[in-house]
């Protein structure tokens, strides 16, 4: 394309989506609100889905010394979990730590243990152990139950199984909801796109009629599309941006123990998926739309 | 130039032929009266040059090239080389007569100062320079049906249609736009004049081509329009 | 029937009057041609007359009530008295001639049986009987012109207001469709033609007001087009 | 209106819908999306909101008895307790019962209690105490902790102030989110049928300038909106409908621990919600979108 070329239709694009009035706003209004509706969500969703890999990380299992394995076992097992690809996390945990904790977990009925001392200790030492994946515990808690100087494994079996596929689905519900969504812009959007240019489809067939070729009729739409679109991403972004800061902000001061991701993380997300979403379907609603038109 | 065979026309849903079995040879620089009453298929006929529309059977070759033949593509670099004034005018409600007319220069590639030279001379010519920056809904029927021609002519096409281009015109200034169109035909393009204007047609003694029922019922040199009925 | 006095009207963006001090008296039944050149005014002077738009300034009254005062809601039933030619058509693209044509009587509460004797009968008069159930962009110009009048005639209204209803006939249908408007004049209806058809207006020699520079120049009873330059 | 012009409007209305093939449908399409989103989140947002109000009704205070106390005061306690308005449920807990419940949370480290038995419990009886409204709990148990013979009142301070915050914000993210989505719906649908409405202006004038008057014009424009705003609504209706009772008989299946509201139910407020939303905008969107061009 020649730069005349270029600046011409450039040009002829801003006319028109000036001339356009409030059918421009229109279209930038249906592309920012529909960008806005999924932009929202998406980082809705990518907290939930950090909530919940926060609360499956918690999950974690509890090995149990066999007490009458001798020190060459116990070494054997430190090494052979240390070498686990799965596990994460291998921490030792002696009886008189467990002790300590369950005081702990006791709270104010802690007195109820006040007869055990460091001699009389009838719990156990243990390893609690973390996987890299969470859902790998029940699997590998199998596994580990079976090594040298084990006496048994403890991950909360029956409780565990069903918070994992819980949070699955709300992983699950998150996608279809998001992919629901993507959907619906990308309808929405060229629907708009469509209809803006149906109305003006007499002045697509007079420019054909008078020579001139389906790329020249095209170029201007194109260069609309993406300006409307670009236009219709930016909005949501800034606005999802603002009010996300501030939403931080005031859960942090309110609601501490939630952990939300920063701004900046999920704004590169966002900005990543919003504005070539717009732009492309932009472009791609209004030279597919006029297509329609270029047949005469 | 123009050679047609054995044209029919057929319109989707119609039973009858808007054109049958037309024969016409047309040379380069001619000019050419259509004449014939409403629905007689004057307007279909040069639909069919422009490629508007493709005959139903026969044969339409203009410039060499056969229309029914013609790959999309080439329809614009066709359409370049014929100027034509629709009996609807056909403008471009969503910019103003400058860029009208101009748009058939935009189109080729002409530069910006070119166009600024040509088109004012255009206007001109039709009568209409103080309107250049309206609107085609601000005119008046005939002021549009001007802006048409001069649509037509500015970029100097080799061939030259005109579908009623003094219907909504007063005598005075259908004769000047009708002379303004023999002046181009003096230049050397080739003229096709679909009218009801007897007295252009009485007055420039042409050559006259008679459709009547949807045939080609007479074609006269220098014909009149009451000779031919 | 019309008064018009001192009748100014200049359309907004534009610096010159498109009307200027306008006065005529039209009486009840009367024919009247309007000529005059290309953007002279003619149109304007029958929108105005349909309240298509207010003058600028003086006073317009029709059936003796002031259009300048006239209210929003009473505005279509003055448009129903006055049956309209467009000089740009106005056919509704999405309805077929039959329901362009009915549509002037289903807005006065018509039953349907009185309209589907009345329409195929005015469209026999225009001539477009068998291309009742077509769309309008399948017709030639000329038919919608027809059509056009069809419309405006077939409510029988108390005045007709016809903008080049002949622009796009050929001379035998123009004659047909000028000696239809003169035997709805006889029956009663005012009517006023706004042409360039020389030929009617010479035939006819009914009153022939001329519009010259966005003035009125000429008021001739038995008037023709020529003596009007 | 003469049944006789209503027959006439409505037939022009139905024309106009076929006469308008794909525009129609897109504007059924915008109008099932927009509402399919919103009646999404609504059947999302209240079964979240039956979660949270599930878990916050577990959420109880447990008030220990003074020991000192004598049976007067007792009975006086139980009497306070049992006519305390804001109280849903009252249960006593004996120290024999507490003991046995708190081996059972031990699990299999219950051992460690073995040395107490019936004579020597050191653990105290109690009342379970269930507020009708799960937020009062704080103050409430502020208030009975000074009735007689209470020895002190535990309700996990600390920890439910910020789960009732936390229910709060889901409750208030999915208000936003439904609120917003109406908007959303009323902005998208009202431009839809005014982008058609604006397809067809040329003939809306020609109409006033042969002698229509402004209802005549209107009438059949209403039905048409009435008509795409009804089926509209009623095909995400449908969709829900389905797609709810398939989701719930899964999960019933699957993950048998989550409450859902039964469908039937949800689908009264769906119903109650979506159909009026659609009609009325239909309604509204056309009239009002004719209104524009009935001015010449
Ligand atoms: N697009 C179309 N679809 C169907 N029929 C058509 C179409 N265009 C024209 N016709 C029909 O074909 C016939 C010839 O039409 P055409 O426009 O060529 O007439 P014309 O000679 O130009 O008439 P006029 O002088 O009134 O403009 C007419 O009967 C018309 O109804
Ligand atoms: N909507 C409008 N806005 C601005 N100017 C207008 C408008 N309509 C007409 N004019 C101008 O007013 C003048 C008179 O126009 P009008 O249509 O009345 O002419 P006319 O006598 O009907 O001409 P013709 O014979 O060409 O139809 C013209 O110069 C025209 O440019
Ligand atoms: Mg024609
Ligand atoms: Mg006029």
């Amino acid at each position: 394309m020649h730069i005349r070329s270029l600046l011409y239709f450039l040009g002829e694009a801003l006319k028109s989506i000036v001339r356009n009035g409030w059918m421009s706003i229109a279209s930038i209004g249906v592309v920012s609100i529909t960008l806005l509706i999924l932009g929202s969500f998406m980082v809705l969703s990518f907290n939930v889905a950090l909530f919940t890999q926060d609360i499956k990380e918690q999950v974690q299992i509890v090995l149990y010394l066999d007490e009458t394995s001798d020190q060459e076992t116990k070494l054997e097992l430190q090494r052979m979990l240390a070498s686990h690809f799965q596990l994460e996390e291998v921490r030792y945990v002696s009886k008189e730590e467990a002790m300590e904790r369950l005081k702990q977990q006791l709270g104010d009925r802690a007195y109820l243990l006040d007869g055990y001392n460091a001699e009389e200790n009838p719990l156990r030492d243990s390893y609690q152990v973390r996987t890299k994946i969470p859902e790998d515990i029940p699997i590998v808690a199998k596994e580990i139950a079976d090594y040298p100087g084990v006496g048994y494994v403890d991950y909360g079996s029956g409780v565990v199984e069903p918070l994992f596929q819980f949070t699955g689905l709300v992983r699950w519900i998150g996608l279809a909801f998001m992919a629901g969504l993507a959907v619906t812009a990308i309808f929405l959007i060229a629907h708009t796109i469509r209809l803006t240019v149906y109305v003006r489809r007499k002045e697509i067939m007079i420019m054909k009629y008078v020579g001139a070729t389906d790329w020249f009729i095209r170029w201007p739409f194109i260069f609309e599309g993406l300006i409307l679109g670009f236009i219709g991403a930016i909005i949501p972004v800034i606005v999802i941006y603002y009010s996300y800061q501030a939403a931080v902000l005031w859960m942090q001061a309110n609601i501490y123990f939630i952990p939300l991701i920063p701004p900046e993380r999920i704004m590169e997300e966002i900005v990543k998926a919003i504005i070539p979403l717009g732009v492309v379907l932009g472009v791609l609603g209004s030279s597919i739309s006029v297509r329609r038109f270029l047949k005469v | 130039m123009i050679e047609i065979c054995h044209l029919y026309k057929q319109y989707v849903h119609n039973e009858f032929y808007a054109l049958k079995d037309i024969n016409l040879i047309i040379d380069r620089g001619e000019f050419i009266f259509i004449v014939g009453p409403s629905g007689a298929g004057k307007s279909t006929l040069l639909k069919l040059l422009l490629r508007e529309t493709l005959p139903t059977r026969g044969s339409i070759k203009i410039f060499g090239r056969d229309l029914t033949q013609l790959k999309n593509r080439e329809i614009p670099f066709l359409r370049r080389n014929i100027g034509m004034v629709f009996q609807d005018f056909r403008l471009l409600s969503d910019r103003n007569v400058f860029e009208n007319v101009a748009f058939s220069l935009r189109i080729i590639g002409t530069s910006s100062r070119e166009i600024r030279k040509r088109v004012p001379l255009v206007l001109e010519l039709v009568g209409l320079k103080d309107k250049a920056f309206k609107n085609p809904n601000e005119l008046s029927g005939g002021e549009q049906q001007r802006v048409c021609v001069a649509r037509a002519i500015v970029n100097r096409p080799s061939v030259l249609l005109a579908d009623e281009p003094t219907g909504n015109l007063d005598p005075a200034t259908s004769m000047e736009i009708m002379t303004l169109i023999q002046d181009i035909n003096i230049r050397g393009t080739t003229v096709i004049v679909a009218t009801h204007d007897k007295d252009a047609v009485d007055h420039f003694q042409k050559r006259v081509v008679v459709l009547e029922n949807n045939q080609l019922v007479s074609d006269q040199e220098r014909g009149v329009y009451f000779n031919a009925h």
